[in-house]
């Protein structure tokens, strides 16, 4: 379904990624992970269109969607739930579910998404009138997915979703992308919660320095020692 | 200093020598109208520097120097027009009114953390505030101008800076040069480290040690001083002052237009922006004669096309350009 | 590659500074027995002061014909200074520099003084055709002189203006405000009224003096102000701006004075001021000097001035254009009389002026040892019919004065 | 050995949120400390209370036998607290070299001083080749190689590294542990927040272990990397 | 004395509101964007002469002129984004400062060019006519030009409360990643702010053209004032650019009466520099 080659980008004359090549195929959760500053983020936004790659092709469904503004490829069926949120704080729930289906496919649709996310998440609709900015970071991140299934998209990138949840909302969220992804939803998943993420994962890279520097399905990397060691020396 | 100079390429150091040498010359080759274009080439390259020192390497953009410039020039003024005391004197009364001035913007603006564009309309509304006190100090002239004489005693002496060309051309010069100078040397000092320091991060800098107030504060003393003595010498080379044409924002605007253009938070940048943008405006008003065009307005429609221009294709300013093209470039400072 | 577009378009610039290096360089052009006068005008016909300098250039347009036609025999370089000193400066060296023997300008005080310090170094006389500011010749400037009122001459004239028009009119005014922009000229007319209006007799009483900031947008508070003193006439510095303003706000607070009088200042008979106004223009009058319609000089400068302006009438542009003509033919004169374009000569000869048929009313045109002409009456001039009017001095008027004016209300 | 730092009990919420709760520790003089715990436990809000970029809502911060908390960073770093940012904040249109000079000014009056110990700084963390170079310019193990020697250059009695080791390759963070450690043998107390649990247990003589802001577990590294609690809060619930 | 002092206030209120729709155009765009529009008070005054040019050659009242002036600005300030601003956006603040100045120099010295020097007025039938109420003189062109901004400046609320397009623009200011990670076109929202900054511009002047006359020296002034309302009402906020016109209205009213005329510009940027140091975000505007 998304198919990268050899994708590099460069912040001014530093690098982010060198060369990354990477598959997701339809239906699957592909994990990526790696510690703080090894290019994952960086490798989100260039998918969905917020950085221009300096090299390398981004083939979505067929086509080569590298340098496309985000809202371009947005609108070809990639999601995104940001790192941090990425929530409008002063905007209502309600004005930041209708930011979601701002896009020109998902635009006559718009009712009915809307049902669906608030069927989903009922706490969205018990506070649909309150400025985001007021909800509790759980909230938020169920509205950050919420907004994000607006736009209809076909496959999800996810960048740290349980960053700084609760243990038990982590587990809410968790569930949510594997609820998901049985509904048939393509996801991406970047998490710091390696152990979970790679058990979920059907497939999964390890980013490194911007480059991958190991792959395999979710289970072979869990029982890697290369990768345990790496997130903890044991 | 010799520091400085060991670390300019040969090429820089020859070019230098040979531009000092070409200014010292100049007036026995150039005719008065050019050397009264000269004088305002060195006025605004001094005064580039010295709003160059706040913005380019201490990060904070005043748009209101002509604050410091009209105090500088009335109070330099006034104190000969009205005691008898000459510039000489009066430029040491000058420099603490205009950085005292300095110290209670700065202050405002720093401990209550305005900045970026807040501080730059901080800047403007003190000078405009400044502007219509003036327009009511009866002792100064008011709205109706300090004036200063040509034929009271001394007045034409230069150690009442009153005289020809000549003598405006080397003080300009030498401010010129001497602005120069200091700000190579403060850039190459533990002060000069802060400023770069505190422009490019402010909290990466109080995590090294700096005390960003401080060093911001330091930075607009010296800045409002030297602006000071700008003014005193405009009050002298013009002999008449009017609140609302020193204290103007056109004024401040003016100031910060050669730095900008010539290259933000270089040492060479001011320089190059007043030789490039004075004569740009001259030599716009003498093609306009030339070719029998007498359209008021014209000549200003081409500077801020020119402005425009210059900003879009080279916005770190002409001098990195030209110090590249010339092979005398080092990384910006 | 970032640098690409700029090599398109390095050759031009490159030429352009070329020639404008050349320009900059061009040497001075033989300057000693010309045969004519070679005048630079430099006036601010940009900037802020650009709808006055605009006006004064267009007199300096016309007078070259007007002037060869009388004999003087003069050649003028047409300057914009752009209501900078800085300019007016470089301009006057370079005007200098190509062959000016004399300098005319400038409308404003310090572009005036700029222009004065070189013409002072280099020994070419200036003529100031316009500039009240009392100091211009008290600093002792040796190649100044200067055809136009100090301010404070402007309001004693004005004053007389008053008491006459009181007598003419027999009105009984009681009370006063005087209301002025705070710039230089505002300023040193109101320092002129504070000197002068106590020792002028006049029989009414002046209650205040307020000055407004002429970078103000509106005066609606100021005309409020007015109304609570409630004075039967309003004397008033503006400038044209400005005074639409005024009376706009008048008439709107309906308030209704005597009359609006200015003691000395132009400002209530700009064009812009009878388009905006129209009817409501009428009545206002100005006491300052004025084109003398019985002088030759006038005429045929009007006749010139009419066909070479038609889009301006003389009438209301008299003033900057019969003050800046004047200029011009006090260096014609003395260019004739020196017969030398010798700065020292020139000026030893424009000393010893004695120019009796000019353009603006009053007696010969001399100079005093500071280089000013002390002799430069006001007449009073009323709008009629949206056409300024000299009513008064009788000898020179050509309607009788209206006062009080007509009230606002019910004016076609 | 006397406690160079004690944290006593300090707090810090955003927004109701509680970002730190009552966390207390102490660093002995020259030891090498490690603060770990998921992303978001709070661990880089605790190292900007003693940095002093954040004042602490409670508890109290002694740093050499003088409370700390409540001053300004750069006062707390001219007592000797030298920092690095987790997010690389190099001064990024200055090169290298000068960087570092910005911090050996704090040690020395003259530049000339200043530039000879930014050398060695330099030299000491293999960016000598590098000093002309634009901070910005820098591939990413560089810049956070910069940032640890500009604040090595500050002379610091006790040096905060916020992540320095992430996104390192396992030879490069050998390298820096190495220099690390000479650094610590040379009399230089370390506080380190690390993720890289190679370098955690290769350096750390004691770990504290943050979760969701408070200390669940502190220890020498073989005690507390057993501890389950730890584990747990590391791996993530590997029951799903 | 109170009757004046009442009457002094409803015009500084009156006035206040039209100053107020000047600066609100200055708002819109740096609320959103964070550029700052050096050449606003030029702009303004482009919109006067339009107002001008429409009712000397074509008999138009600037109150019907305001809406195809405002829609022919919303399109200019459209294509001048796209153009000019766009790459500038992203750069530092004395970039965007010098490039607008430029601007601002080349329009005015357009206008000088293309109209001369002289103040331009247009005469409407009521333009001297006052309504009195009681002691009080209220001016019918300040009535008509206040409720003008006033009924804009409500269309703009509703705009950006109720439209998508301005809940899009809102959630651009609020969190710029965000409104990327949602696929909102960016660059085309910014047009359509800077567009509708425009548009306030363009309606403002041409309410400002019937109770000031049209002239190219006004543009200096006018965007050092808009610069003090926004700053005194709140960088960013509607309903901040009319307080602060309606405050800075009263306060050099009040000003001007009681203390000196010439002094009341004072006043303003007493206030604006007590407002910048006790509360920067301006009095309405979000904490910063």
């Amino acid at each position: 379904m998304l198919k990268i080659e050899n994708l590099s980008v460069h912040y001014g004359d530093a690098q982010a990624l060198d060369g990354v090549s990477l598959t997701v195929d339809e239906g699957a959760i592909v994990a990526i992970v790696g510690a703080n500053g090894a290019g994952k983020t960086s490798l989100i936004r260039t998918i969905a269109g917020m950085h221009r790659p300096t090299g390398g092709r981004i083939v979505f469904r067929g086509a080569d969607i590298a340098g496309l503004p985000s809202h371009r490829v947005c609108d070809l069926g990639i999601g995104q739930v940001a790192e941090g949120r990425q929530i409008f704080p002063s905007l209502t729930v309600s004005e930041n579910l209708d930011m979601g289906a701002m896009l020109p496919h998902a635009r006559p649709h718009r009712a009915q998404n809307r049902d669906r996310v608030l069927a989903m998440f009922p706490r969205l609709s018990e506070r649909i009138g309150q400025a985001a900015g007021t909800l509790s970071g759980g909230e938020q991140q169920m509205l950050a997915i919420g907004r994000c299934l607006m736009g209809e998209p076909k496959l999800i990138m996810f960048d740290e979703p349980s960053l700084g949840l609760a243990p038990t909302i982590v587990h809410d969220v968790l569930k949510t992308i594997c609820d998901l992804n049985a509904a048939g939803m393509t996801c991406v998943l970047v998490e710091q919660n390696v152990a979970v993420s790679l058990k979920i994962a059907t497939r999964a890279y390890v980013l490194e320095n911007g480059r991958v520097t190991l792959s395999g399905s979710g289970a072979d990397l869990l029982a890697d020692e290369r990768v345990r060691q790496a997130y903890l020396g044991i | 200093m010799r520091d400085i100079w060991q670390r300019l390429p040969t090429r820089g150091k020859t070019f230098c020598l040979a531009a000092l040498a070409a200014a010292i010359a100049a007036p026995l080759v150039a005719d008065r109208y050019l050397l009264s274009v000269l004088i305002l080439v060195f006025y605004f390259a001094y005064l580039g520097q010295a709003w160059n020192l706040l913005m380019g390497f201490a990060g904070q953009l005043s748009l209101g120097h002509a604050l410091y410039l009209g105090l500088g020039a009335y109070t330099a003024t006034a104190l000969w027009t009205l005691f008898g005391i000459g510039p000489w004197i009066g430029v040491f009364i000058a420099i603490p009114v205009a950085a005292a001035a300095g110290m209670i913007v700065g202050w405002l603006g720093w401990r209550f953390a305005i900045e970026g564009v807040y501080f730059a309309l901080l800047t403007i509304a003190f000078a405009e505030f400044t502007r219509i006190g003036f327009d009511h100090l009866q002792i100064t002239g008011a709205s109706a101008g300090l004036f200063l004489s040509v034929n009271s005693p001394g007045s034409d002496k230069w150690w009442n800076l009153g005289g020809g060309p000549l003598l405006y051309y080397y003080l300009a010069l030498i401010l010129a040069a001497a602005a120069t100078l200091l700000v190579a040397w403060l850039r190459r000092s533990p002060l000069g480290y802060r400023w770069l320091a505190v422009r490019e991060d402010p909290e990466a800098a109080q995590a090294a040690g700096i005390d960003i107030f401080r060093a911001k504060m330091i930075a607009m003393l010296i800045s409002a001083s030297m602006t000071a003595v700008g003014g005193v010498f405009y009050g002298f080379y013009y002999r008449n002052l009017f609140p609302s044409q020193v204290f103007d924002i056109g004024r401040s605007i003016e100031i910060i237009m050669a730095p900008i253009i010539g290259g933000l938070g270089t040492v060479f940048g001011p320089i190059v922006g007043a030789i490039l943008l004075t004569p740009l405006g001259e030599s716009l008003t003498a093609l306009m004669q030339h070719f029998g065009i007498n359209t008021p307005g014209a000549k200003s429609i081409f500077y801020g096309l020119t402005l425009m221009v210059i900003i879009t294709l080279q916005p770190s300013g002409v001098w990195p350009w030209l110090a590249r093209k010339l092979g005398l470039d080092r990384p910006r400072a | 590659m970032p640098n690409d577009p700029f090599k398109f378009s390095r050759r031009s610039v490159l030429a352009g500074g070329v020639a404008g290096a050349a320009l900059l360089a061009a040497p001075g052009i033989v300057r000693a027995q010309a045969q004519t006068l070679k005048i630079a005008v430099l006036l601010p016909q940009s900037g802020y002061l650009a709808q006055a300098g605009q006006s004064c250039h267009r007199g300096a347009l016309v007078a070259p014909q007007v002037l060869a036609d009388l004999g003087y025999k003069v050649e003028l370089v047409h300057i914009d200074m752009e209501s900078n000193p800085d300019v007016a400066r470089t301009q006057t060296e370079r005007a200098i520099n190509e062959g000016a023997h004399c300098i005319v300008g400038a409308f404003d005080s310090a572009g005036t003084l700029a222009i004065a310090q070189v013409c002072e170094q280099r020994q070419v006389p200036l003529i100031v055709n316009i500039g009240a500011a009392p100091q211009l010749t008290e600093q002792g400037y040796k190649f100044l002189v200067r055809n136009f009122p100090t301010g404070g001459m402007l309001v004693k004239n004005g004053l007389h203006q008053i008491q006459a028009l009181i007598d003419a009119t027999k009105i009984a005014p009681k009370t006063a405000v005087f209301l002025h922009a705070n710039d230089n000229f505002g300023l040193a007319q109101r320092k002129g009224m504070d000197a002068l209006f106590p020792k002028s007799g006049l029989p009414f009483k002046l209650l205040e003096s307020i000055p407004y900031d002429p970078k103000a947008q509106d005066l609606s508070v100021e005309v409020t102000k007015i109304r609570g003193l409630n004075p039967d006439l309003l004397l008033v510095v503006t400038r044209a701006a400005d005074a639409i303003k005024l009376v706009r706000d008048t008439v709107r607070q309906k308030f209704q004075p005597m009359g609006i009088i200015s003691p000395g200042a132009p400002g209530l008979y700009d064009e812009e001021f009878y388009k905006a106004l129209g009817p409501l223009a009428d009545y206002h009058i100005d006491a300052l000097p004025w084109a003398n319609p019985k002088s030759k000089v006038t005429q045929a400068l009007e006749a010139a001035y009419t066909k070479a302006q038609p889009k301006f009438r003389f009438a209301v542009e008299c003033f900057n254009v019969g003050f800046t003509f004047d200029a011009l033919m006090i260096a014609g004169d003395a260019f004739k009389r020196a017969g030398t374009t010798n700065g020292p000569e020139l000026m030893k000869a424009l000393k010893a002026t004695n120019l009796v048929d000019h353009a603006m009313i009053g007696g010969p045109i001399k100079f005093d040892e500071k280089g000013q002409n002390n002799d430069i009456p006001s007449a009073s001039v009323q709008n009629r019919n949206q056409t300024p009017t000299v009513v008064l001095p009788a000898e020179v008027a050509t309607m009788t004065p209206v006062l009080p004016m007509p009230p606002w209300q019910g004016r076609k | 050995m006397t406690a160079l730092l004690t944290i006593d009990g300090i707090s810090k919420r955003f927004r109701g949120l509680a970002a730190v709760s009552r966390v207390s520790f102490e660093v002995q003089q020259g030891d090498i400390f490690a603060v770990i715990g998921p992303n978001g436990a709070g661990k880089t809000t605790l190292f900007n209370m003693i940095a002093g970029a954040l004042p602490p809502d409670e508890g109290s911060i002694t740093f050499a036998g003088q409370q700390i908390q409540g001053l300004r960073s750069d006062q707390i770093a001219r007592l000797g607290v030298g920092r690095t940012f987790q997010l690389v904040r190099p001064f990024p249109a200055l090169t290298v070299e000068d960087n570092v000079i910005i911090g050996a000014l704090m040690q020395t009056k003259t530049v000339h001083d200043a530039e000879k110990i930014a050398r060695d700084t330099l030299a000491r963390l293999d960016l000598f080749d590098k000093r002309a170079q634009i901070a910005s310019s820098l591939t990413l193990p560089d810049r956070k190689r910069l940032e640890v020697a500009r604040a090595l250059a500050t002379g610091p009695k006790l040096l905060l590294l916020d992540e320095v080791m992430a996104g390192l390759r396992p030879t490069e963070t050998d390298r820096i542990v190495a220099t690390l450690r000479d650094l610590n043998r040379g009399g230089l107390t370390i506080l380190l927040i690390e993720h890289v649990m190679r370098a955690v247990t290769a350096l750390a003589s004691r770990i504290l272990v943050l979760h969701h802001g408070a200390a669940i577990a502190e220890g020498n590294p073989e005690q507390v990397l057993r501890d389950p609690a730890v584990v747990e809060s590391y791996l993530g619930a590997e029951s799903l | 004395m109170t009757a004046i002092t009442l009457n002094i206030i409803v015009q500084g209120i009156l006035t206040g509101l039209v100053y107020g729709l000047m600066a609100l155009g200055l708002s819109v765009i740096f609320g959103v964007m964070r550029v700052v529009n050096f050449a606003h008070g030029e702009f303004t005054v482009v919109a006067m002469y339009a107002a001008f040019l429409l009712f000397d050659m074509l008999g138009v009242s600037p109150l019907v002129s305001l809406l195809p002036i405002a829609a022919a600005f919303f399109f200019l300030g459209y294509v001048l984004q796209r153009t000019l601003v766009e790459p500038f956006v992203s750069r530092a603040e004395h970039e965007q400062f010098i490039l607008l100045v430029g601007l601002a120099t080349v329009v005015v010295n357009g206008l000088l060019l293309i109209f001369g020097p002289d103040a331009r007025p247009i005469n409407l039938p009521y333009s001297f006519d006052s309504y009195t109420v009681g002691s009080l003189f209220i001016d019918k062109v300040r009535v008509f030009a206040a409720l003008g901004a006033f009924a804009i400046c409500i269309a703009l609320f509703l705009f950006f409360r109720y439209t998508r397009t301005g809940t899009a623009i809102r959630a651009c200011a609020d969190n710029l990643t965000g409104a990327g990670v949602v696929g909102l076109n960016v660059k085309q929202l910014y047009a359509v702010t800077f567009g509708l900054g425009f548009a306030c511009i363009g309606a403002a002047g041409t309410l400002m053209a019937t109770i000031a006359d049209a002239s190219p020296g006004l543009a200096p002034a006018y965007t050092l004032l808009a610069f003090v309302i926004v700053i005194i009402g709140g960088l960013g906020s509607m309903a901040g650019a009319l307080v602060g016109g309606v405050l800075i209205g009263i306060s050099e009213a009040l000003a001007g009466f009681y203390i000196q005329p010439s002094m009341k510009s004072m006043f303003s940027f007493a206030l604006l520099i007590l407002v910048l140091v006790l509360r920067p975000q301006g009095l309405m505007g979000r904490r910063l």
